[in-house]
């Protein structure tokens, strides 16, 4: 059990980025709003960012910059921050795409809920 | 927005920000930033002219086509700089490899065509930050 | 330069598509030109991927290209292995036609002439996620290839100006962005373990940690299965597909269906061969996971396409099933098998294609979707049936024609891998396939025609029609060539262990 | 070589031809089929002569690592001679019974194509040519079923393609299963899965039988059969009664005989089964057919209990057995389509379907009636008819086999026959005549010359049966 809680403590990162992943999952599959549908999506994307980030993080690390001082000092992996950068070009557009298309639903349905929108797209197709 | 304190302080910020954002573009290779990072500061000071402003003078300013041609050459610029290894008989996007001149490490002008490269893709970011504002701003979709 | 642009080639076939795309937006009005370059470009790539195939054939290995110059561990990797060529071909030469098919016949169905401009730039922009996946080697760039391919699809399925296309687009990308995100937290369960992305270290890497922490592997791999079932459409995950498919416009329906659901599918299928392994595969049953979730796709996809009365999304459906056969040939982890899945894949590519096409041509000719209003057609739009015909015949597996093959091998590699099921899924999947596609022949030859001036289309569409036909004819009537390679890439992802 | 391309051409290419001409052509199509159909069953004699003076003519189609191979042996070129043969008749009675109906340029077309694929299914030298033929009769025939458009039709259109469909799935595994047991598909150089032990082979043979059981119509897999007599009663004579089904039979011998040989499948403990099987189907559907009031159909139940004849004959793995299967196939061909000829008759030409009103109809129609006398006769296996002699090589084997109980069924079969259809002639001649004499024109004349050199070949072939046997004699030198 204390190995355990040890493993919590020194692991807390994931543990976020798990319990964020979840929030993020639950949030895309069971609200109706397109905007919380689209929050849902950044905040899992965040966990993985976290996720990633976390494990190339080392306590005690410097940034890995060559600028003359630093040379020989333990230094972070730069490798995990850059790729979620890329990560977040990505999920930039993808918000951005969405964005876009809530407001072409907005304008042509004139509400943002994904029921509600439903009901009205088989109303015009009943008529 | 008529807002005399926002309208001046802004014009004398945002030239400021929009300076900082060309040097994290510049010196991506030597210190934290980039392109990325670097675009999205341009972009955001454009975008702040552009709702202290209003979108007409912004709009008057930075035309949509101009947008779109920036748009599309930081990409090709991108293409283009991999592709000078292509010529050389090196792999895409080789630096050193297609004789090119790294310089000294830690200086501004080391790294070769990285220098260039981020120069388009900081570029390129700003006008899309710009061009997905306007896209969402503007009434046509 | 000759020597430097074949040495060049992995990287060419990505960049051109690409490079492509970003010069057509410059040069929104000209529609004309537009079209000739997109053309013009998928060729060359087909050429370009034509030379590559042949290479990596001639040579027996995989051809690996080190992305400037840069060696494994640290640079960025790409490998023409013959799985990748297999895939760039088949994918590359699908785009032609299928952007044949488009010329001229755009701008009704997107609406104007600079939406049709940004349509053509998606469309390569897919194309190019396409060829990238076919060579890629790197775990995080199959990340970003996956999200450029997913937003250039999001963006060809609203690209028609309806409310209901921005609705299709919108669920498919929130899907699939929740799938992309399940996707890299997979890659990075394993770059937490292995600490590479390079797919060669990873799978040496975790084949000699994974049991020291098999929950990450696990883990991994669920996500991964998720995240690549969500994009691929794997059956209880494919809600939004019919959706997506059948509202975009027709070609770019044919390339989503007929491509893009393959090119996820060739990450998956190299990500669980060439990252994950044969032994780890084996050690976490994931091939019975396969076989199974296969089989329920074929199944249930084929009662839901039986039970669509609008073509589109009938053929949508379809795609769901048929996706169940590459799934399931995934799981039968021998080279028969193998082989077929990629022969199926390719076998599946032109046909579905063919059929998007010839379905689009008809519902525009005649603006009718239901098939049931479709009676008659096929006598007053002889060239696109018949193309539809050879399409369902292809599809459904009947000898001489593309699907028959690959149904072969499948069912060859599930009987010598020791299990009987799997036939008879494929056996029954054919059966229902047959009364799903059948039924439209039917409708469309043998009852009474209406009285109205329905056209086959122009000739570039009909060009595109006839090539991807014969495509099926020809993958039906001398497999060899294309199974010699589908048998070296089976054997090249079994050779891992 | 060039004959065995043009023997399964020229029904395709026909076909095609029909296809293209313009609809209103009537008169030319009619040549083009007649021409195409007597090429066809030219072809094949010639292709036959080849095969019984033991030269060998083979056409092989590389398709990969799977090939078509495609090589009439004696059993092959018997089925190609009754189908082409019987084809030919049925395209001069189509003639007269398709006069003025509708949609006769796809029916012509189908017709003409299912001719190519029939001589493709007899001629196929191995077994992924086999599926391919068989698979696509299927299909060709599928537009002949649903002729009439009409719900009905529909319904066993649909009956017809996913029975025969799932039964070529069947089919499909096996022969899958059998490729990577033995490595090969051909049927020469003996039987393919000669040599191999008898253990895990059951269900092979149980998945072959069930596949080509379907068009066979054994008896759990026979309702798609009595559906597709909606068919017009040409397309119901040629197909249902002597080219789709006898393709079962063919296929069903073919596995016995080239795939397994009746050494291993006498190995085999299913094979103990197999002839209950047929047994059973002999006498279930004759008795259903007894009940049964539409002629059609009564028809369609006696063609279920008849094809299973062939089929015991087989499934007793006995040298007479199979001289019986063969002879069958031959004799029951040439008498069942008479049989439907004659219905297609009454129907059109006095107006009835149904055997409770065709009290009378004899004087009206005397040929029609008379013939379908003889037929009866033949299907009871009584002597001047060919029948006879088929059901004697098939009672002789089933005794040689030691299982004198199988030779009772055939009696049995014979008596329920006999009462069966008996009384439909005899109602056919008493009672008042009401009718006019319809047997007039042109049109009659189409239909019924047809029947009456039938009707001559089987009575021919009852007295001489030397005729023929010496074909059937090859067939059993072939595998014993």
């Amino acid at each position: 059990m204390s190995t355990m809680l040890e493993k919590l403590t020194i692991n807390y990162p994931y543990f976020f980025a798990v319990i964020l992943l979840v929030i993020g999952a639950l949030t895309v599959l069971t609200r109706s709003s397109l905007f919380k549908k689209l929050f849902g999506i950044s905040i899992m994307e965040s966990a993985v960012f976290i996720m990633f980030i976390a494990a190339g993080n080392i306590r005690g690390g410097t940034e890995p910059i060559l600028n003359g001082h630093n040379t020989g000092a333990v230094y972070i992996n730069p490798l995990p921050s850059a790729l979620m950068l890329t990560g977040i070009v990505v999920s930039v557009s993808v918000n951005a795409f969405a964005l876009a298309l809530i407001m072409r639903l907005y304008k042509t349905y004139g509400t943002t809920d994904a029921d509600r929108i439903a009901e009205l797209r088989n109303e015009v197709t009943d008529k | 927005m008529k807002d005399f304190i926002l309208k001046r302080i802004s014009a004398v910020i945002l030239p400021f920000i929009c300076i900082y954002g060309f040097y994290v573009i510049l010196h991506g290779h030597i210190s934290p930033g980039g392109s990325f990072a670097g675009g999205i500061i341009v972009g955001l000071s454009l975008i702040a002219f552009a709702t202290v402003y209003g979108m007409e003078k912004a709009r008057a300013r930075l035309p949509e086509k101009v947008l779109v041609l920036i748009e599309s050459y930081g990409t090709l610029w991108y293409v283009i700089m991999g592709l000078v290894g292509v010529f050389k008989g090196v792999p895409f996007l080789a630096n050193k490899l297609a004789g090119v001149n790294v310089g000294e490490p830690g200086t501004l002008f080391s790294g070769g065509l990285i220098l260039l490269i981020s120069v388009g893709v900081g570029i390129r970011v700003a006008s899309t930050m710009v061009t997905l504002f306007f896209a969402l701003v503007e009434d046509e979709s | 330069m000759m020597s430097s642009a074949a040495a060049n080639m992995p990287v060419l076939v990505v960049i051109a598509p690409l490079f492509t795309a970003f010069v057509l937006t410059t040069l929104a009005r000209r529609i004309r030109l537009v079209e000739g370059l997109v053309v013009f470009t998928g060729i060359l790539v087909l050429i370009g991927s034509g030379f590559l195939a042949a290479d990596v054939f001639n040579k027996e290995t995989a051809l690996i290209y080190q992305i400037g110059g840069w060696p494994a561990p640290w640079g960025i990797e790409l490998k023409a292995g013959s799985v990748g060529v297999f895939f760039l071909l088949v994918a590359s030469f699908v785009s032609v036609p299928v952007s044949l098919f488009s010329v001229n016949n755009l701008s009704d169905e997107v609406g104007g002439k600079e939406r049709t401009a940004r349509f053509y730039v998606l469309y390569l922009l897919l194309c190019g996620a396409m060829y990238g996946m076919a060579v890629t080697n790197d775990l995080f760039n199959v990340f970003v290839l996956v999200e450029v391919a997913t937003l250039s699809c999001c963006g060809l399925v609203s690209s028609r100006n309806r409310p209901r296309a921005a609705e299709a687009a919108f669920t498919y990308l929130i899907l699939a962005t929740l799938g992309s995100t399940l996707i890299l937290g997979g890659i990075g369960f394993i770059y937490i373990i292995t600490g590479h992305l390079n797919m060669g270290f990873v799978h040496d890497e975790l084949n000699r940690i994974w049991q020291s922490e098999p929950h990450v592997v696990w883990t991994s791999f669920s996500f991964m299965l998720v995240g690549f079932g969500v994009k691929s459409a794997l059956f209880p995950l494919h809600v939004w597909l019919p959706d997506a498919h059948s509202t975009a416009p027709s070609p770019a329906s044919a390339i989503l269906s007929g491509i893009a659901v393959k090119g996820y599918l060739i990450c998956l299928l190299k990500i669980l061969y060439n990252v994950f392994g044969y032994t780890l595969m084996r050690a976490f049953a994931i091939n019975t996971i396969l076989v199974l979730a296969g089989s329920i796709a074929i199944i249930a996809g084929a009662v839901l396409a039986l039970m669509q009365t609008e073509l589109k999304r009938r053929l949508a459906f379809s795609t769901v099933s048929q996706i169940g056969y590459i799934i399931m040939g995934i799981g039968i982890m021998n080279t028969k098998g193998l082989s077929g899945t990629l022969f199926y894949l390719a076998g599946h590519a032109v046909a579905k294609a063919v059929l998007f096409l010839a379905a689009g041509a008809m519902i525009s000719a005649s603006g009718r979707k239901k098939i049931s209003e479709l009676a008659g057609i096929g006598r007053k739009m002889p060239v696109t049936m018949a193309a539809f015909t050879v399409g369902s015949l292809g599809l459904t597996g009947i000898p001489l024609f593309s699907g028959f093959v690959g149904k072969w091998y499948l069912i060859l590699g599930s009987l010598e891998s020791g299990s009987f099921f799997p036939a008879v899924v494929i056996i029954a999947g054919s059966i229902l396939c047959a009364a799903y596609l059948f039924s439209v022949v039917r409708v469309a030859y043998f009852e009474p025609a209406p009285d109205e001036n329905w056209k086959d289309p122009g000739l570039a569409q009909k060009i595109a029609l006839i090539v991807l036909a014969s495509a099926v004819l020809v993958l039906g009537i001398l497999p060899d060539p294309f199974l010699e390679l589908a048998g070296r890439a089976a054997e090249e992802l079994l050779a891992l262990k | 070589m060039f004959y065995l391309v043009l023997a399964i051409s020229s029904g395709i290419i026909g076909g095609l031809l029909v296809a293209a001409i313009p609809k209103d052509k009537n008169r030319m199509r009619k040549y083009i089929v007649l021409i195409f159909s007597a090429l066809g069953a030219f072809f094949c004699w010639r292709v036959a002569a080849f095969v019984f003076s033991g030269e060998s003519v083979e056409l092989s189609i590389e398709l990969g690592s799977l090939n078509l191979y495609i090589k009439p042996d004696p059993l092959g070129a018997v089925f190609g001679l009754i189908a082409s043969t019987l084809w030919l008749f049925t395209s001069v009675y189509s003639f007269g019974y398709m006069a003025g109906k509708h949609k006769q340029r796809t029916f012509y077309a189908f017709f003409l194509l299912s001719l190519g694929m029939t001589v493709g299914v007899a001629f196929s030298g191995n077994l992924l040519a086999l599926y391919l033929f068989y698979e696509m009769l299927t299909f060709s025939t599928y537009p002949l079923v649903i002729h009439e458009r009409g719900p009905d039709a529909m319904k066993a259109g649909a009956k017809y393609i996913i029975y025969n469909l799932s039964g070529a799935g069947a089919i499909l595994i096996a022969i899958i299963e059998t490729y990577s047991l033995a490595g090969k598909l051909d049927f020469t150089g003996g039987p393919i899965l000669a040599g191999l032990s008898a253990g895990g082979l059951n269900w092979l043979l149980a998945l072959f039988i069930v596949g080509f059981g379907v068009k066979a119509a054994i008896m759990p897999l026979h309702r798609w059969l009595p559906a597709a007599m909606v068919a017009p009663t040409p397309v119901s004579a040629l197909l249902h009664a002597v080219a789709v089904v006898n393709s079962g039979v063919f296929g069903v011998l073919r596995v016995i005989y080239s795939v397994f040989g009746h050494e291993l499948a006498g190995q085999l403990r299913i094979s103990a089964v197999l002839p209950w099987i047929a047994a059973f189907t002999i006498l279930a559907g004759i008795i259903i057919a007894a009940r049964k009031d539409i002629l059609k159909q009564r028809l369609a139940y006696q063609t279920v209990s008849h094809l299973s004849y062939s089929l015991l004959g087989a499934f007793i793995l006995q040298e007479w057995g199979l001289a019986g299967a063969v002879m069958h196939m031959i004799c029951y061909s040439t008498l069942k389509i008479t049989l439907f000829f004659c219905a297609g008759i009454i129907s059109e030409l006095a107006g009835e379907t149904r055997i409770s009103k065709m009290k009378g109809v004899g004087p009206s129609l005397p040929v029609t009636m008379s013939m379908f006398f003889a037929a009866v006769l033949g299907m009871i296996g009584m002597l001047p008819l060919n029948t006879f002699w088929s059901k004697y090589y098939l009672m002789k084997g089933s005794v040689a086999a030691g299982n004198w109980i199988l030779a009772l069924v055939f009696i049995a079969s014979g008596i329920i026959n006999a009462a069966c259809f008996i009384p439909i002639v005899v109602n056919a001649f008493s009672g008042e005549k009401v009718r006019p004499q319809s047997e007039r024109g042109a049109r009659a004349v189409l239909m019924l010359a047809p029947i009456v050199i039938l009707v001559v070949f089987a009575i021919i072939i009852g007295l001489y049966p030397g005729i023929v046997w010496p074909g059937v004699e090859a067939v059993v030198n072939c595998y014993f």
